[in-house]
């Protein structure tokens, strides 16, 4: 049993050794702000929803498995609040995202190749 | 509707635990990391929040300034005070705890506890002080 | 194992500060930011179970709790202008 | 004169002008009661001074003992003979000074009275601390006061031309005082572990002949009141001073703390046997010798009353200083004659320029011509104070040179002898034609209207016919007093001379 | 009534935290818990969203429901992220959300910001602006699969 | 492993001081300087200190980025290139860098228990600790008690700046205009 | 020991120093005064890694007494630290606040600037 | 009081840190100003005792804070130095106070008042906090306390460059501390405690094994001390800072604040280092004594160009910690006695000087010098106070000032150095320009329109003034206090040591 909890545990954390890594490669190769913002969510939810899921598992029921669980909870929550309101901010600042195409007044997408991205102010 | 939804209500949701975190910092110094300076910053940093997502004004009416200003010297007094009594007492220096308790131990955690209150109260009064000091420029 | 996910999660620091470092715009330091916090809340966890005393998750809270603080506070900030705005038809 | 203990006598002497200098102000607007706390001081002074001179005689050097200042050394009274010469001829000067004074100062409608007064006495007070000074960081610190005192006396007249001599004065007095006397006095007290003025000197083998020169030298011209050249520029400058003042400079006060100060350093410091043994003398002589020359070569060139005294108060002053670098008993006894007989000379003839400038407004002495006639007591005590200075009988002078001579002769410096003899050929040349021009020359026919241009620009004195008359009663009793005094100096040498011979030599 | 709930719920996120069970730092738990509620209902935090414990049960179906949205969309957008031609064709679109109380309306945006690939951007009343990574991000929040498990959620009590 | 991860850490600290040294806008500034106390406090957990690995978290991120914010606000953005040489500040800085590594270079080898830090005075702490004589984190006993009065006066220092920024912002916002305040010299 | 060795062991103190000298570059060679107050920051924070490196000991752990260890590191240097941060954030505060009141007076916040306003009086 | 006699030591720091509690929760200025005023009263005589009972016994006085013994806990010990010291700053607090009263009430908004009096109770304490501890650490955590308050006292003077001096004393003040405590950590890293006794004696067997970081650790302790006593060429903060502080502000701070600063570099190389290390191992006394001097010279010439009275002033304490770091590079007997007979009686003359400047502004609103043409007329005793006290600074025998290079010229001599005697007076020459300048514009120039109606102050303020001149002479005459103790503490600081 407890072999069984190991190797999963070991398979949590490599999971999410994996997405943390690819969310932050992503960060990296994303082209603007608002597309890099989906690669941080990768390593805020699933890259930090595993490893800490298999550290869970290591520490077995115990207070620090609850610790951790809060720790998760608080990703959880404040994750989606910090990118919506850094996407609305940066929205606001004039920053244009880059699009292959834009619904929002259902009309044609501007070519991504000249949607600026530009130092702030 | 009061500003952003989601602000508000991740804001609201929040709240309740940053500001249980503080006294469980505060109190738990003896046995972990954190203590009366830490727990202080949690605390201002939850009125901050406060104040950041639910405007200056409201944040003053929670946390009057008036009141926010007197607590900062009520912090020192009560550090500073807490060593006097072994000092009053002839029963020893300043700042000596022996005073609190009856075996070393208890006396001296109690001591701790009582000069950590009285940084808790300085360093979240004076946090928020100088918080409401510049926010409170900018508007005039 | 636990060295597997420390590597993993310095090397994914690495690519963050990198990110936090190249801009270029603000909002691209501010997300790097944040993602920093959190690869340091989790590096905090991992280290804890490597050196045996996983119980300072406590440190790793208060990261997690006052990280979003610093963001919010940015974020406000570009958003209108002002740390502490009073909504103008807020109740 | 006074039966009190000595000790009492010495607090009196620098209580007394203090005292003066806090109760003047205290009559700033009562000038009748003002000007009889002064002369009431000053005539007190004099009577308590010349008391000391029974018991000094007797052999009494009384003592005051102050609190320690710097480590080991007192604030420190003392007195012994050559101080006392030096505190009768203050103190005596003093009281003529003041009812002169009286007279100019109202006579000229001058500014600011009170405070001159107050300075004066502060200034009276310091000199007779430098006359009683028990050792050098006293002297010192009552010869900077006098420095301070002095200076918003020399300012008086607070005009442009005023402040820049004011600021010479000050520079050169205390940058001297500051940059070489004080060290000379530290690296003394350093070296001798003492700096109380001894009978032998205290330096005696504490230091090499070269090094001993150095010193010497830094006192020379560290006492920049001495006016040795080329420390004796503010001397001329400070000429600018209403006339009481320069009395106050170059006879009753400053110039004589100066050279009585070097004489007391080489008497009671060196030591004159120390000194002569190390040879420094016989280098250093020949610098206030030259400024005997050179001074009153100088002189000649002056057509300006005062600046021509000044540079002979220069050239005078350098006899006393020869006559103490002679390092000889006689030479001693001269250069202390010389203190009083040049400082009632002086005195003389600084009244009588003052006179002759609140009386007639002339300051040049090619302006003085036939001036005599109309003001012949003022010239005749001006003729007086030329002899005396020039050392001829029956005036005062006469001794002082005589004595510095024989202090040459026994020193074996003959080319001193010589120096001495030309430059009172060359003060005959540049006093004596003053007097002679006003009694025989031949007033220009403008003399009268020049007079009465300056009386329209309100100098005071206003005579209303345009004529010029002799200055006013109080300058003329003063005039007349010192000039009596040259004579009876002449007469009365031995009181002065006894106490000098009682100087502890060795 | 939330009040007590809200107690409870720190209370016991104290007791976890703790680790220290004396009766002294107990009972400086409660008082502090006391206190942190008081202040809670004078901040005005503690309403139906800011402590909305009547969802807590309809979360037990939405949450594993959303873990795995969230997973699916995680890996289709590592995917992309690993792929060397990085095919993405970002996409800014405007949904209508039908959820009726505040509560809903922020579980709603909340949820396609955690699933990676799409974020709310602008909430204005029920408008919500969303930034896709790919199209058929956009095209799956248009679809309204989610909007219709958050009504059913946020109405499931 | 530690050692490796407090290279890594180090060399990423070093990065971000660059970038803030680099940095021109202040924003960028402000944001870097939390991202440099995150990695910052992240070192100080691999140190063993966790106490002021909180404390740096906490003011680092939170209080001073908000208080930087707030300023920012009121005086604006944007750093212009300055028009001195950069000599005398490279000069002073190499000197400082020199003097110290001299100094460090003969420093007592890290992590070795018998270094005379370990030996002398902290050792007593612990043992208090160990003996239940004080609470079992040491750093608090030191912190409020061993060494109670400098924390005294670490409150006091809060006090001080706190009272010294009311001071300073509170009441009228301008008080003596530009130009306004007359002749030189004034005071 | 080789010199790889001396570096490695004392990499540390040169990335402190580094830290602690680029602080101070920036507070001198920089004109503005916020930029100035980061850069004092940096400054103040490099020392606490000078204190704290060395108070860690090998196969030690953090200085919270736990029967389970033995090794403790340095507590002392913690304390002194954490005075230190207080102190930082004292002095950014009031150096931010009369930074703030210089830009009401000036105008502007960069230091050639405000010299040059007031050589202009 | 009997009770507490033991306690004396921390009672020093506990008054004022008291008072500046209490004056925080006031909203009266007058009420605040009553604390000050007791706190500041009382202070003095608590130094007075401590230094008499040192007198008394000849052994320092160990205080430990709490339950621990000396290295464990944080000690205050007591011996004549900071007991001199401590004196000095608590005397120049008390006569601060009363003249605090009107000054305060006309440059301080009413508002600010309260709060403007616990900045000046902070840095009280904080000041006399860095003199009387024994502990490193706990040192630095006082400097910044007084540093905080200081900064922020001269950012309210009404000119709007105090904002600007403020900054830039933050600046250099932070840089200074900064230094001393990597110092302090060095010598931490080596010995492994902080406390000052304890640290001599493990240094000098340290200095065998760590002899560079040891060195390195004074090297970074004298430059961080440097910038807080405004040794030059870090000497830049002081003069603006000192010309747009509040009037109050800068007297009280001449006097004190650069001194604590000295007290601290005297206890580090004499006690701490012992001496040998500095003077020995490295060429200390070269590189101060080259400072020293550059700064007599050049912060004096500075001073004679002046325009703005109190920068003039400000250049002249610049000059003036230049024969005071002067003395301690001679590390001899009487150059060390000087250096500190010249902290007490600058801190005396300059806190004067201060005081009459701020009694002229405070009825004509100026400070440039040619705006204060006349003064000497109008307001004759202040002027009159003001000449004295400069009269010391140019070190007129019968003043302060005197003394104070009598000393170091003979330290100079001492050490075998009879030229620097003449470089010492030479600058003294320099104070006579400018305090020259003073007198005339303040006596030769018609007063202008301007001044009319200008009188004397308020006696509050007139009174302190005239203590302090009176005071100027009377440390020329009896130097028991001055001289006598500072020659005991230079001997017992020296031990054997010979330079
Ligand atoms: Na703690
Ligand atoms: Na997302």
């Amino acid at each position: 049993m407890q072999q069984i909890v190991d190797l999963l545990s070991w398979a949590f954390i490599l999971l999410g050794a994996f997405f943390l890594i690819t969310g932050a490669i992503g960060l990296i190769r994303m082209p603007d702000v608002y597309t890099r913002m989906h690669a941080a969510s990768v390593i805020d939810t699933t890259g930090a929803g595993f490893l800490v899921l298999g550290l869970m598992l290591q520490a077995g029921l115990t207070l620090v498995t609850v610790k951790l669980l809060f720790i998760l909870l608080i990703f959880y929550f404040t994750s989606p609040v910090v990118s919506h309101a850094l996407a609305q901010a940066a929205l606001a600042a004039d920053v244009e995202p880059m699009l292959a195409e834009d619904r929002r007044s259902r009309g044609p997408a501007p070519p991504a190749d000249t949607a600026k991205t530009s130092e702030l102010p | 509707m009061k500003l952003d939804l989601i602000l508000r209500v991740g804001a609201k949701l929040m709240l309740p635990f940053i500001l249980i975190f503080a006294p469980y910092v505060h109190f738990h110094g003896d046995y972990g990391p954190g203590g009366g300076f830490q727990a202080g910053v949690i605390i201002a940093a939850a009125f901050i929040l406060y104040a950041i997502i639910f405007g200056l004004d409201a944040a003053r009416h929670i946390a009057p300034q008036g009141l926010v200003e007197r607590l900062v010297p009520l912090g020192v007094l009560i550090y500073a005070a807490a060593g006097l009594p072994a000092m009053l007492t002839g029963q020893g220096r300043y700042l000596d705890y022996g005073i609190f308790g009856h075996d070393f131990l208890h006396a001296h955690e109690w001591g701790i506890l009582i000069v950590e209150t009285g940084v808790i109260t300085t360093v979240a009064s004076t946090m928020l002080a100088i918080f409401y000091a510049f926010a409170d420029r900018g508007r005039q | 194992m636990f060295i597997a996910a420390t590597i993993a999660v310095l090397a994914a620091l690495t690519l963050t500060v990198s990110r936090a470092i190249l801009g270029p715009t603000v909002f691209d330091r501010v997300l790097a930011g944040n993602s920093v916090g959190t690869l340091a809340i989790l590096l905090l966890a991992v280290v804890g179970f490597l050196t045996g005393r996983p119980e300072w998750l406590d440190i790793a809270l208060t990261y997690a709790l006052l990280n979003i603080i610093g963001t919010l506070a940015v974020l406000k900030f570009f958003r209108y202008g002002d740390l502490a705005y009073d909504d103008e038809d807020g109740a | 004169m006074i039966a009190a203990q000595p000790e009492t006598l010495v607090q009196l002497a620098i209580l007394i002008p203090l005292a003066a200098a806090a109760l003047i102000p205290l009559f700033h607007r009562a000038p009748n009661l003002r000007e009889t706390v002064t002369l009431v001081s000053a005539a007190a002074l004099a009577l308590i001074v010349w008391s000391l001179y029974g018991p000094v005689m007797a052999g009494a050097r009384p003592e005051l003992n102050g609190p320690e200042m710097v480590p080991g050394i007192r604030v420190a009274l003392k007195v012994e003979p050559l101080g006392l010469v030096y505190a009768l001829v203050a103190s005596t000067l003093w009281i003529v000074n003041s009812i002169y004074s009286i007279g100019y100062m109202r006579g000229h409608d001058e500014p600011r009275q009170t405070s001159f007064y107050v300075c004066f006495a502060i200034a009276i007070a310091s000199a007779l601390a430098i006359a009683f000074a028990g050792n050098l960081v006293t002297l010192f610190l009552a010869y900077e006061v006098l420095t301070i005192s002095t200076y918003p006396l020399v300012t008086h007249k607070a005009s442009d031309e005023a402040r820049r001599s004011g600021r010479k004065y000050l520079l050169l007095l205390i940058g001297t005082s500051m940059v070489l006397l004080l060290p000379a006095i530290i690296i003394t007290a350093a070296v001798a572990g003492t700096a109380d003025f001894t009978t032998g000197g205290i330096l005696a083998g504490k230091l090499s002949p070269l090094l001993m020169t150095g010193l010497l030298a830094l006192y020379v011209f560290g006492i920049g009141k001495a006016a040795v050249m080329p420390v004796h520029f503010w001397l001329p400058a400070a000429m600018v001073a209403p006339t009481p003042v320069s009395a106050l400079l170059h006879a009753v006060a400053v110039v004589k703390a100066g050279v009585f100060s070097i004489l007391k350093v080489v008497v009671y410091i060196f030591g004159i046997d120390t000194l002569t043994n190390s040879g420094a003398v016989d280098k250093l002589i020949w610098i206030p010798a030259a400024t005997i020359l050179i001074a009153s070569l100088i002189a000649m060139t002056k057509d300006n009353l005062k600046a021509r005294l000044a540079y002979s108060t220069v050239s005078q002053l350098s006899y006393i200083v020869t006559g103490a670098l002679l390092a000889t008993s006689l030479g001693v006894i001269g250069s202390g004659m010389h203190i009083a007989m040049h400082a009632v000379g002086k005195i003389t003839l600084f009244f009588c320029a003052g006179a002759i400038y609140v009386a007639a407004h002339k300051t040049e002495v090619s302006e003085l011509t036939g001036l005599g006639r109309a003001m012949p007591i003022t010239f005749a005590a001006f003729t007086i104070g030329t002899l005396s200075i020039i050392g001829l009988p029956p005036f005062g002078g006469t001794w002082s040179k005589w004595y510095l001579a024989l202090g040459a002769i026994e020193a074996d410096k003959l080319a001193v002898v010589a120096i001495l003899m030309i430059s009172s050929l060359l003060n005959i040349a540049y006093l004596l034609p003053i007097p002679f021009r006003a009694f025989f020359g031949r007033p220009p026919a403008s003399a009268g209207a020049a007079a009465a241009h300056g009386h329209k620009h309100g100098h005071g004195h206003a005579h209303g016919d345009g004529k010029i008359h002799e200055a006013p009663t109080a300058c003329l009793i003063a005039i007349s007093a010192t000039a009596l005094g040259c004579i009876a100096l002449f007469v009365y040498p031995d009181f002065l001379l006894d106490l000098l011979k009682q100087i502890p030599l060795r | 009534m939330r009040a007590i709930s809200l107690a409870i719920t720190i209370l016991v996120f104290w007791l976890i935290l703790s680790g220290h069970y004396t009766p002294f730092l107990v009972a400086i738990g409660v008082i502090s818990v006391l206190a942190v509620v008081a202040l809670s209902i004078r901040m005005g935090v503690l309403d139906a969203e800011g402590h909305p414990v009547h969802l807590l049960p309809a979360a037990v179906t939405y949450v594993p429901w959303l873990l795995w949205e969230i997973l699916k969309s995680a890996w289709s957008v590592s995917k992309a992220i690993l792929s060397p031609r990085l095919p993405i064709s970002p996409t800014m679109t405007v949904v209508t959300a039908s959820q009726r109380t505040n509560a809903g309306l922020a579980t709603y945006a909340n949820s396609i910001t955690l699933t990676p690939g799409t974020i709310t951007v602008g909430v204005r009343g029920n408008e919500f602006t969303v930034h896709a990574l790919v199209r058929e991000g956009a095209d799956d929040v248009e679809s309204g699969g989610m909007d219709q498990r958050v009504r059913q959620f946020e109405g499931g009590a | 492993m530690v050692s490796f991860i407090q290279g890594v850490l180090l060399t990423l600290l070093a990065a971000v001081t660059i970038a803030i040294v680099r940095q021109r806008n202040l924003f960028g500034v402000v944001i870097l300087a939390g991202i440099y106390s995150f990695l910052m406090a992240s070192v100080m957990i691999v140190l063993d200190a966790v106490d002021v690995a909180m404390t740096e978290a906490s003011v680092g991120a939170g209080i001073s980025t908000v208080v930087l914010l707030a300023a920012l606000y009121l005086t604006g953005s944007r750093e212009y290139p300055s028009a001195h040489t950069a000599a005398v500040p490279l000069f002073v800085s190499a000197v400082t860098a020199v003097a110290l590594i001299w100094g460090t270079n003969e420093l007592p080898r890290f992590g070795l228990a018998d270094a005379p830090i370990h030996r002398h005075v902290a050792p007593s702490y612990l043992e208090a600790s160990a003996k239940h004589e004080m609470p079992p984190n040491v750093v608090t006993a030191v912190l409020a008690d061993f060494r109670g009065y400098d924390t005294l006066g670490e409150t006091t220092v809060i006090f001080t700046g706190g009272v010294g920024v009311m001071l300073l912002l509170r009441g009228r916002r301008k008080r003596l205009k530009s130009g306004k305040e007359g002749k030189e010299g004034r005071a | 020991m080789t010199g790889w060795e001396v570096i490695a062991d004392h990499y540390n103190y040169y990335v402190t120093i580094f830290l602690m000298v680029a602080g101070l570059y920036i507070v001198i060679a920089r004109g503005n005064m916020i930029k100035k107050l980061v850069g004092l920051g940096l400054f103040q924070t490099s020392v606490y890694l000078l204190y704290l490196s060395p108070g860690r000991i090998i196969g030690g752990t953090a200085p919270i007494i736990d029967e389970r260890f033995s090794v403790y590191s340095n507590p002392l240097p913690h304390v002194l630290m954490l005075t230190a941060i207080v102190v930082g954030v004292a002095t950014l505060a009031v150096g931010l606040a009369l930074v703030v009141r210089i830009s009401e007076e000036y105008g502007t916040i960069d230091e050639d600037e405000i010299f040059a306003k007031d050589e202009d009086q | 009081m009997t009770g507490l006699d033991e306690h004396l030591p921390i009672l020093q720091i506990l008054v004022p840190l008291f008072g500046a509690i209490l004056t925080a929760f006031t909203r009266s200025g007058v009420l605040a100003w009553t604390i000050a005023a007791i706190a500041s009263a009382i202070a003095p005589f608590i130094s007075a005792g401590l230094l008499m009972r040192i007198t008394e016994t000849g052994k320092p006085i160990s205080y430990v804070m709490g339950s621990w013994a000396a290295p464990w806990g944080i000690e205050y010990r007591v011996d004549l130095l900071n007991a001199f010291v401590l004196l000095l700053i608590s005397l120049i607090g008390l006569v601060s106070i009363p003249y605090a009263r009107k000054s305060v009430a006309t440059e301080i908004d009413s508002h600010k008042q309260p709060w403007f009096y616990t900045m000046y109770l902070l840095c009280l304490s904080g000041l006399l906090g860095i003199v009387i501890t024994g502990d490193a650490f706990n040192a630095f955590v006082f400097l910044e306390i007084s540093s905080l308050a200081t900064y922020t006292l001269i950012g309210l003077g009404r000119h709007r460059r105090a904002l600007l001096s403020a900054y830039q004393y933050l600046i250099m003040g932070t840089i200074g501390a900064t230094f001393y405590i990597v110092g302090v950590g060095l010598l931490y890293l080596v010995t492994g405690t902080l406390n000052f006794v304890d640290l001599a004696a493990r240094i000098g067997p340290a200095m065998q094994e760590y002899p560079r970081p040891i060195l390195a650790a004074l090297a970074f302790m004298t430059v961080g001390i440097s910038l807080k006593l405004a040794l030059f060429p870090l000497h830049v903060w002081l003069p603006n800072a000192y010309a747009y502080a509040p009037s109050f502000a800068t007297a009280f701070l001449a006097g004190t604040a650069t001194k604590a600063a000295i007290y601290l570099l005297i206890r580090i190389y004499f006690s701490v280092f012992a001496v040998a290390i500095p003077f020995r191992q490295l060429p200390v006394t070269e590189i101060v004594l080259v400072l020293s001097l550059a700064a007599m010279f050049i912060a004096s010439f500075a001073a004679i160009f002046e325009q703005n009275a109190k920068r003039m002033l400000a250049y002249s304490s610049v000059a003036q910690i230049g024969y005071i770091t002067l003395g301690i590079a001679l590390a001899n007997k009487m150059g060390l006695a000087g250096s500190l007979v010249h902290v007490f009686n600058h801190a005396i003359m300059k806190t004067a000087l201060f005081f009459a400047l701020g009694a002229m502004a405070y009825r004509t609103g100026v400070l440039s010098l040619p705006s204060l043409s006349g003064i000497g007329r109008k307001m004759p005793v202040t002027t009159a106070a003001f000449v004295v006290a400069g009269l010391g600074l140019i070190g007129v025998p019968g003043t302060a000032g005197f003394i104070s290079k009598w000393y170091l010229a003979l330290g100079a001599i001492e050490h075998g150095w009879t030229w620097l005697v003449f470089l010492i007076v030479l600058s003294s020459l320099l104070a006579v320009i400018y305090v020259g300048r003073f007198v005339e514009i303040a006596y030769f120039r018609e007063p202008s329109a301007d001044l009319a109606g200008v009188r004397e102050p308020p006696p509050t303020m007139l009174l302190p003034l005239l203590a302090l001149a009176f005071t100027t002479v009377y440390l020329g005459f009896d130097t028991r206090l001055t001289g006598g103790i500072a020659t005991r503490i230079a001997e017992f600081l020296l031990g054997g040591f010979t330079s």
